[in-house]
């Protein structure tokens, strides 16, 4: 299963003024990939299909504004029936047009194959129908306004195609797979993926490279680091360690990185057990952790401390309800914290020793996978601080499977989770904090790993579900930052970074902190901005 | 006859055994594959997408029944080689994983085992044979010193200083994005290059065992009386190093050597690893920490017979070399 | 010219963690073409190094001091690698003392044979000479497709020989080229040798430590004492009047068995330590005629009565006249005791009721070899039984089940069939080979065995009072100082005085007979009424059999034991046993009073058994 | 005729020569003889020199270490200066006091691990070729099945289980996974050694099995019990490096293993941070290499062609 020899290509330029092509990091699939462009099987899928499939609509996850795509109008008829306007003139690679069909058919196969509804979306869906070959009305089984984004997240795929396909889950694709995007695969092997432009692309006149040619990886470690410092990659993804030194200054007028936040990295505590089941407790703890510290130390000053109110700030800050402070990030105060838990009913003992409603000092573990070494650093900066407060406090270092077995049956006093970062509002608190993803301790919590039982905050999640309309939305959403701020069901500490290296030599246009018009990740967003460098280049 | 039977059936009693802890291992460790497989692709600063992780279960089917239902059907599956569909490939199966791996573990270990062992026979004879003279000096310290080096770090130097500054080989993997697997010049040569670090921080580190034993056995096999008598018997000193010394001093590293070549079904998961080689030792550790069940099994299973038989055949082997033993039963 | 010159010829050991230890000391002998010498001395004396010496194969630490050896005019201490290569095994050839080892293993005989036919490029068909050259050792041509662990000990002594005869090289050096063999098969190697010197008329240079070997064999006997020659005679005159002391104490300790009278002698104390410097005669402190001068003054070796002796009172004529193999010989000899054979026996002794009483037993072995088994009959039908105060000694050759018998008698293992009874001092009667667990443990505290060999029958990481005190304690209760004073008791029953000296020591510190004396007293230690002794003595020097045997007959009659005493050495059980029992292939073929079955043996076999003792004493009487 | 153990030139084949020799040597010392015979061998001799050199370093590591090996308020990723001789990781900690302070975790590993595997493979090599018969049967059959499972997925399994990954897991999961050797050689080494006659004279002496094994012949075993140490020692740090490095260790312990995981993640190549990448590498295969010269005398006093005079 691989692919014709890919022709080495000099760099230069390419044709009509296009990039000749562009050096991108690792594709995917392991690590030791095969042929494979379904792009439901996420777990060993290619890169590729990024681009040779496309969505009804795309996001960008930055500034959460959803574009048209494949769809160029959509319309909420009622809470439950949207319908999509679809783009006229759009053709497969093999040269058959794109329809409504091809829409349905999609989602009926996602619906006959529940393996391959990677985004739940048959959760929401009731009927998926084609009005006419431009027009797709979806209904849903209830308020579906929770459900759009996942839109932007599904790749259409050729009925003509897949309707011959025995079995849509086993089926690799591996054969010149057909699809709407701006890039075809030229070659493979399991060292590298080449992608050779769709001259007939929908939008080809704003694809101005010719090849993209993606590099498998050692997964961020030194030698794709090296790599990357000595300008062999036009973008990657990756940790790099002093990114400044290593990267930039190597090249500081072409190597630029740029950060954006991801999900909150929030100190989990198990809201079962005392003394954590105590919200002034917990209210008390806010100012105890020193998230600078972490984001200096452990994160080497990528990210920013996290707001406390569950958004990503400042990117999500329009949801904030204006009267949070510093929106919602704490400062680190110890002596705060001190008297805030004194107060609480949990002062020292004579040695110094926090100690719990009962009198007896207060002893917990503090988890975080041992093989993930920044959480490793944290967890030294954070079990500081709370020794420093008198508490009793074993660090320990578990596999990352038992960790996450454990903190999902609910196994655990306090350790760290991620959640949130996304743009549906819905999921970044209904994940993390609504009671129907909970479970009992000892039986594995869906994502509510606090275990968070607040009737509520489910009735507010209920509302960011089926509220359409903004306002609404918003209003849902600030008094969800209240539950966060008031009654501490986790406290985030610091955002997870998507991290984005990229170089001007060649191409201009990448997104980063003056035009933030993506999140790194959305690939067609980010290929269909980039223009050849130099106004001159060829 | 009786014995052979009993030999065999301690064999095949063996081989369940390790087959039954191949599937019982996996299954010991906590964690679910869907939700593994989830995790990996968000990376630890994601939050994990419940529906994903849905959806990945359903692909990935419940296994039928109990456990030992699931034992039984394995059982039955090995039997008739067929390890099912790895997870983390899906939906390649693992008889077509492990068929992309092996050649390339098997060519690489296979020829720095070889080599290793030709080489540190020839250095430990002739160390032997000029024994307390400097060269036995310089073959044994430097060979001790150098064997010694922990060589993942030692991969790690090479690549630093031969493919990143030097840039004389490929750093990573097993051959280049411009070539493809194939019997054509091109490749090969392509994979010769990628295959050359790899190989010499093998190199460097293999002998060692083989020279130290060679030069040990050489030794005392020197002093026996036979090489004395053979020596009084006027026979020409080079003819009494090889026939009087090395022959008989080989005799127990050829066991060692065939115990080590089953061994190497099972790859060199840290050289692998720094070198990014597609071999079996990196699908190994990529199937374990990614609780790909029937390609850890399938893999453990391949290693564990490599070694079975290779110790079986050794055996046998040992009984044919050394006419000592052919009529003594072996311990 | 003599074939073979040994001027002046010192080898020093210098290992780096010891002191120096002059193994020979300024050695000078000749051989003569086609003369057959003997060397003799006890172990450890140096015969094996001058061996070497001679044979330039000496390896370090062991280093020629001094001295020259010239054979055939070359001078061989100087000749290089390549000249000494020509005349190895043309001219110069050997078979080693550890025989047994010296086949490489893992080629053919026949392989053996090219390699040295190769290396001197002598042509012809190397199979067809080979052959020829076994038939002359009477093995057959099947040999030379054998690999060495496919023959026998005696099979593979044998091809050395063959090997060595291969050139036809002029002088022949045999280092003990049949210790370790059994009595029989010894008697047909030597015999052969004897055939073909005659026949191809090679000079022989025989090194052994068993006399009676030597003196039948050699034309000229050189004896060798701390790595000095002390006496360089012909044989005959040696067995008529050796004239060096020590070579008096060592024919001492031999004498026909089939004598009427037998008596032996042995040589009190141990060889010189040569690692240290000594003044004076290095025998001085054995030695029964020891004069003043002999501490002061080194004797030379000068010529005595045809022949050369290194003793000042020999060659001062003061030494007394005996002749040897008559009885009134060890007289004269350091200690000495007479055969108990010639003693008379306790009257009760064979009334006596039997402690141990074995009835038909039989024991069969399987074994497995490749895909074949097969079962050997080790033991077939015996029954005897043992009696207080009375030795009981079992003869036969190697394999004929001697020690399988011991083993089922202590209960060790099992019998196939029959069984074996033991009569407690109370009169209770027990099936020893019923026993197990405690009852097992029980009836050792009767029943002890001495092993044979007592280098492996101590444990060389433990004491000797560890050693003594663990009977004493399982058995007789006895812990911390009273354990120790018992064992001290032992210890010095057995004739180790002051025990003090020895309870401490590892048995490295021990000479063989000390250790042959603990092994003794730990069997002792449950003061138990069987002694089974399997070949006690094999291992020793001659003069130290003697004195163990003593030590034994002694223990018998003080503490009226019954004694089993296993060997396949006729003389000792003359010296020791009341009466002989005589095991071939695993059955009794002949049993009676000592006396009466080794002076006139009725069986075949036993008669084969005593033919197969060297014995010079006849020659030295015929001619 | 030896049977053969393969792989193995019996070691300890002749141990009573050697208990002989070595109190032979150390007559008129103080000195211990094993010692005077290891010392006597100059391989061993600079092996010894350097283990000592070692575990002196590991026993005063709080003393030689300038700082706290997590203290981690320097600047970050520095090159070796006179403050921070090997430069700081990229976490701003001292890269010297790091490598001291691994030296114990090294010497600690390699012992307990040495002494775990040792005693597990020495009570069942010891009972199995002691008593024989189905007992040995069924030990024999976990020794093979303990050589031929393949230890990685076996070490992930345990490591999986605990909750803390420490030290000690480590120890014991190396220790678990790599006893099967030791206890096979001793096996055949006691099969040979069980038909000595002081054994059956000790049953003679009305001795119980368990104190024959531990009084006759464990001593009579020391060599090869020090050189199976030695090996499984030697196996243990090596190990515990590899594990770290490939993120399985403890990450809490400062271990030349787990600073060579953070140099290769901290990019020091990257950075041009050569000390911090070649020091402990350097300071492993030195510890390493000093086991091995040991190993030699080791060597040496079982098999007395391998003493050089
Ligand atoms: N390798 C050695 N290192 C030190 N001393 C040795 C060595 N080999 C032999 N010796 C010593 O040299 C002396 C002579 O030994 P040699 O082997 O020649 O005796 P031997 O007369 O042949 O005895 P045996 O009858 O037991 O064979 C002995 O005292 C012995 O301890
Ligand atoms: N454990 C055993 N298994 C199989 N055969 C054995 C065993 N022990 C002894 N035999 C065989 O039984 C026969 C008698 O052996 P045994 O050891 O009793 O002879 P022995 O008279 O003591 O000989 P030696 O004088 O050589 O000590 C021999 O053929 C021997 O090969
Ligand atoms: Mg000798
Ligand atoms: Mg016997």
């Amino acid at each position: 299963a691989s692919g014709c020899t890919g022709t080495e290509q000099e760099s230069g330029p390419g044709t009509e003024g296009r990039i000749a092509y562009l050096d991108y990091g690792d594709f995917g699939g392991g690590s030791n990939p095969q042929a494979n462009y379904n792009p439901y099987l996420d777990a060993s899928r290619l890169g590729a299909t990024e681009y040779v499939f496309e969505q009804l609509i795309t996001y960008d996850n930055y500034g959460c504004q959803a574009k048209p795509w494949l769809a160029t109008e959509w319309n909420w008829t009622d809470p439950r029936t949207l319908v999509w306007k679809l783009r006229s003139g759009v053709k497969w690679n093999d040269g058959k047009p794109f329809s409504a069909d091809d829409v349905t058919f999609t989602f009926d196969m996602l619906k006959q194959h529940k393996a391959l509804d990677t985004k739940g979306i048959w959760r929401y869906l009731s009927a998926v129908e084609a009005t006419d070959p431009q027009t797709v009305t979806m209904r849903f089984t209830q308020p579906g306004a929770a459900a759009f984004t996942l839109f932007s997240e599904i790749k259409i795929v050729p009925k003509h195609v897949w309707s011959t396909v025995p079995d849509p889950v086993t089926f690799p694709n591996a054969e010149k797979p057909v699809g709407t995007g701006p890039f075809t695969v030229k070659a493979f092997n399991p060292q590298q993926l080449t992608l050779a432009r769709n001259p007939d692309y929908w939008q080809a006149d704003k694809v101005m490279v010719d090849e993209l040619r993606f590099h498998k990886a050692d997964g961020g470690g030194q030698i794709d680091q090296l790599k990357l410092s000595r300008g062999e990659y036009d973008t990657n993804a990756m940790f790099v360690p002093d990114i400044k030194k290593a990267y930039v200054d190597r090249d500081p007028e072409h190597n630029r990185y740029w950060y954006p936040s991801g999900g909150s990295i929030s100190v989990y505590m198990n809201l079962t057990k005392a003394p954590f089941n105590d919200t002034a407790f917990r209210k008390a703890l806010l100012p105890a952790f020193n998230r600078q510290e972490i984001v200096d130390k452990a994160q080497l000053g990528y990210v920013k401390p996290a707001s406390q109110t569950g958004l990503v700030v400042p990117g999500q800050a329009d949801w904030l309800p204006k009267d949070i402070p510093n929106q919602g990030v704490i400062a680190y105060d110890q002596a705060k914290a001190d008297a805030d838990l004194t107060a609480a009913g949990y002062p020292r003992n004579g040695d110094g020793k926090r100690v719990g409603k009962d009198g007896k000092p207060i002893q917990f573990s503090f988890r975080v996978p041992g093989s993930w070494t920044d959480w490793v650093q944290a967890q030294r900066i954070i079990v500081a601080n709370l020794t420093a407060l008198g508490f009793t406090v074993r660090a320990e270092t578990p596999t990352p499977e038992a960790y996450e077995n454990d903190r999902a049956i609910g196994n655990y006093d306090m350790l760290l989770g991620v959640h949130g970062g996304s743009c549906n509002m819905f999921r970044n608190f209904q994940e993390p904090l609504a009671s129907d993803q909970s479970a009992p301790i000892g039986k594995k919590a869906v994502s509510n790993f606090v275990r968070w039982n607040d009737p509520r905050t489910d009735q507010l999640i209920d509302t960011l579900r089926t509220a359409t309309d903004e306002a609404a939305q918003k209003a849902a959403v600030a008094d969800l930052t209240k539950v966060m701020m008031e009654q501490v069901p986790m406290i985030p500490l610091w955002y997870g970074a998507k991290w984005f290296q990229y170089r001007t030599t060649k191409a201009v246009g990448w997104p980063n902190e003056e035009n933030p018009y993506a999140a790194p990740s959305d690939n067609l967003l980010i290929i269909t901005n980039l223009k050849p460098a130099g106004a001159g280049a060829k | 006859m009786a014995y052979f039977v009993r030999r065999f059936l301690f064999f095949l009693g063996t081989l369940w055994a390790a087959v039954t802890l191949n599937f019982l291992i996996p299954r010991l460790q906590p964690g679910d594959p869907a939700e593994a497989i989830v995790s990996r692709l968000a990376g630890q600063s994601e939050s994990i997408d419940p529906a994903q992780v849905q959806a990945i279960r359903v692909m990935l089917g419940t296994p039928d029944g109990n456990l030992f239902d699931q034992y039984v059907q394995y059982l039955g599956a090995v039997l008739h080689g067929d390890f099912g569909i790895s997870y983390t490939y899906f939906p390649y199966s693992v008889t077509h994983m492990i068929g992309q791996a092996l050649p390339w573990t098997v060519i690489l270990v296979g020829v720095t085992q070889i080599i290793s062992f030709v080489v540190g026979t020839l250095l430990g004879t002739w160390a032997a044979y000029r024994r307390n003279s400097r060269v036995d000096s310089v073959i044994t310290l430097g060979s001790t010193f150098l064997g010694t080096l922990p060589f993942f770090w030692l991969a790690l130097l090479l690549v630093y200083v031969f493919a990143i500054t030097l840039r004389w080989f490929p750093e990573r993997g097993g051959y280049g994005g411009g070539s493809s697997p194939g019997w054509n010049w091109l490749f090969i040569s392509d994979a010769f290059q990628h295959s050359v670090l790899p190989a010499v921080a093998l190199l460097i580190t293999g002998p060692i065992g083989w020279i130290i034993g060679m030069r040990n056995n050489m030794v005392q096999s020197l002093g026996e009386d036979h090489t004395r008598l053979a020596v009084a018997r006027g026979l020409p000193r080079r003819r009494v190093a090889i026939t009087y010394g090395a022959r008989i001093a080989i005799l127990p590293n050829v066991t060692g050597f065939a115990i080590a070549l089953g061994g190497i079904l099972g790859g060199t998961v840290l050289v692998e690893t720094v070198f990014n080689y597609p071999g079996m030792g990196r699908l190994l550790l990529e199937s374990v920490s990614s609780r790909d069940y029937p390609l850890m099994q399938a893999i453990f299973l391949f290693t564990t017979i490599g070694v079975l038989v290779a110790n079986f055949l050794a055996d046998l082997l040992y009984g044919f070399l050394d006419p000592r033993v052919r009529k003594v039963e072996s311990v | 010219m003599a074939l073979l010159e040994v001027d002046h010829l010192s080898v020093t050991y210098t290992p780096r963690d010891q002191p120096a230890n002059r193994a020979v000391h300024d050695v000078s002998f000749h051989i003569s073409e086609g003369e057959f010498v003997g060397l003799l001395g006890e172990s450890g004396c140096g015969k094996s190094t001058l061996g070497n010496a001679v044979l330039r194969l000496l390896s370090p630490p062991a280093r020629i001091t001094g001295g020259r050896v010239t054979f055939d005019g070359v001078d061989l201490t100087t000749a290089d690698e390549e000249k000494l290569r020509e005349l190895r095994w043309v001219d110069l050839s050997t078979v080693f003392q550890s025989s047994m080892n010296s086949l490489n293993p893992v080629i053919r005989v026949h392989a053996q044979f090219a390699d040295t036919f190769a290396a001197h490029k002598v042509p012809g068909d190397v199979t067809e000479r080979a052959t020829e050259l076994l038939e002359l050792v009477a093995l057959d041509r099947r040999v030379l497709r054998a690999y060495p662990h496919e023959l026998s000990g005696g099979m593979k002594q044998r091809v050395a020989l063959a090997l060595a005869l291969a050139l036809r090289p002029k002088l022949v050096l045999l280092d003990e080229p049949t210790t370790g063999l059994d009595v029989v098969v010894q008697r047909g190697i030597l015999t052969r040798l004897a055939e073909l010197r005659r026949e191809l008329g090679f000079a022989v240079l025989f090194i052994s430590h068993d006399l009676g070997t030597v003196l039948e064999m050699a034309d000229r006997v050189m004896v060798m004492y701390g790595g000095e020659i002390v006496e360089d005679r012909r044989a005959a005159d040696m067995l008529r009047e050796p004239r060096h002391p020590y070579s008096r104490g060592l024919l001492g300790s031999y004498a026909d068995p089939r004598l009427p009278d037998v008596r032996v002698s042995y040589i009190p104390g141990r060889p010189p330590d040569l690692s240290r410097p000594h003044t004076g005669c290095l025998f001085a402190a054995r030695c029964p005629h020891v004069e003043d001068a002999c501490r002061t003054t080194h004797p030379d070796l000068l010529p005595d009565r045809h022949g050369l002796v290194r003793c000042l009172v020999a060659q001062s004529d003061r030494l007394p006249v005996v002749t040897l193999g008559s009885a009134d010989a060890a007289a004269t000899l350091g200690s000495h005791f007479p055969a108990t054979g010639t003693l008379d026996r306790p009257a009760d002794a064979a009334e006596a009721a039997p402690v141990l009483t074995v009835t038909g037993v039989s024991k069969r072995y399987t074994t497995r070899r490749g895909l074949r088994t097969s079962s050997v009959e080790a033991v077939r039908d015996v029954s005897f039984a043992l009696r207080p105060g009375v030795v009981t000694a079992l003869v036969g050759q190697s394999g004929s089940g001697k020690s399988t018998l011991a083993r089922i008698v202590t209960a060790v293992e099992r019998p196939t069939s029959g069984e074996v009874r033991f009569t407690g001092d109370d009169g209770t009667d027990v099936r020893v080979d019923r026993l197990r667990g405690a009852a097992l443990r029980d009836y050792r505290r009767h029943v002890q065995m001495v092993f044979q060999d007592p280098f492996s029958a101590l444990n060389s990481t433990r004491t000797v009072a560890y050693a003594l005190s663990r009977p004493l304690a399982n058995f007789a209760g006895l812990r911390g100082a009273a354990a120790r004073e018992r064992a001290a008791q032992l210890l010095e029953s057995v004739g180790l005085a002051p025990a003090g000296q020895f309870l401490d020591k590892l048995p490295h510190q021990l000479s063989g007979g000390q250790r042959q004396r603990v092994v003794t007293a730990r069997a002792l230690a449950p003061d138990p009424r069987v002694l089974i002794a399997d070949e006690p003595i094999s291992m020793l020097d001659v003069s130290i059999r003697a004195e163990i045997l003593e030590l034994l007959g002694d223990l018998v009659r003080d503490r009226r034991l019954a004694m089993l005493y296993i060997t396949h050495d006729l003389l000792s059980a003359r010296l020791l046993a009341d009466e002989v029992l005589v095991l071939n292939q695993g059955v009794l073929v002949e049993r009676g009073p000592t006396r009466e079955v080794i002076g006139a043996a009725r069986d075949e076999y036993t008669r084969l058994l005593l033919d197969s003792i060297p014995n010079p004493f006849a020659k030295a009487a015929a001619g | 005729m030896s049977t053969p153990a393969p792989a193995v030139p019996a070691p300890g084949a002749d141990t009573e020569g050697v208990q002989a020799a070595a109190t032979a040597v150390a007559r008129g010392t103080r000195l211990p003889g094993w010692f005077v015979i290891l010392w006597r061998n100059r391989k061993c001799r600079i092996g010894i020199l350097m283990l000592a050199a070692f575990v002196l370093v590991a026993v005063f590591a709080p003393l030689i270490a300038p700082y706290d090996p997590r203290d981690d308020a320097f600047p970050t990723s520095l090159g070796p200066t006179a403050d921070h001789w090997l430069g700081t990781t990229a976490q701003g900690e001292d890269v010297f006091s790091q490598l001291v302070v691994g030296a114990r975790t090294s010497l600690v590993v390699g012992l307990a691990a040495g002494v775990l595997s040792t005693l597990i493979g020495l009570v069942v090599g010891l009972t199995a070729g002691f008593v024989g018969g189905w007992v040995d049967e069924v030990l024999s059959f976990l020794i093979n099945l303990g050589l031929v499972v393949p230890a990685l997925p076996l070490m992930v399994t345990l490591a999986a289980y605990a909750p803390v990954r420490g030290l000690w897991l480590i120890i014991i999961v190396i220790s678990v996974t790599g006893w099967a050797y030791g206890a096979r050689i001793k096996r055949s080494q006691i099969i040979t050694l069980r038909t000595r006659d002081y054994i059956t004279a000790a049953r003679f002496a009305g001795d119980r099995t368990a104190r024959i094994i531990a009084r006759e012949i464990v001593p009579n075993m020391t060599s090869l019990i020090v050189v199976g140490f030695m090996g499984a020692a030697l196996g243990a740090i090596g190990g515990e490096a590899g594990l770290a490095f490939l993120g399985l260790g403890d990450p809490l312990t400062v271990s030349w293993g787990t600073m060579l995981n953070q140099a290769s993640l901290g990019g020091a190549m990257l950075t041009g941070q050569w000390a911090w990448l070649i020091a402990p590498g350097l300071a492993l295969s030195l510890l390493i290499t000093s086991f091995t010269l040991i190993n030699f005398g080791i060597d040496a006093l079982s098999n007395p062609h391998l003493r050089e005079d």
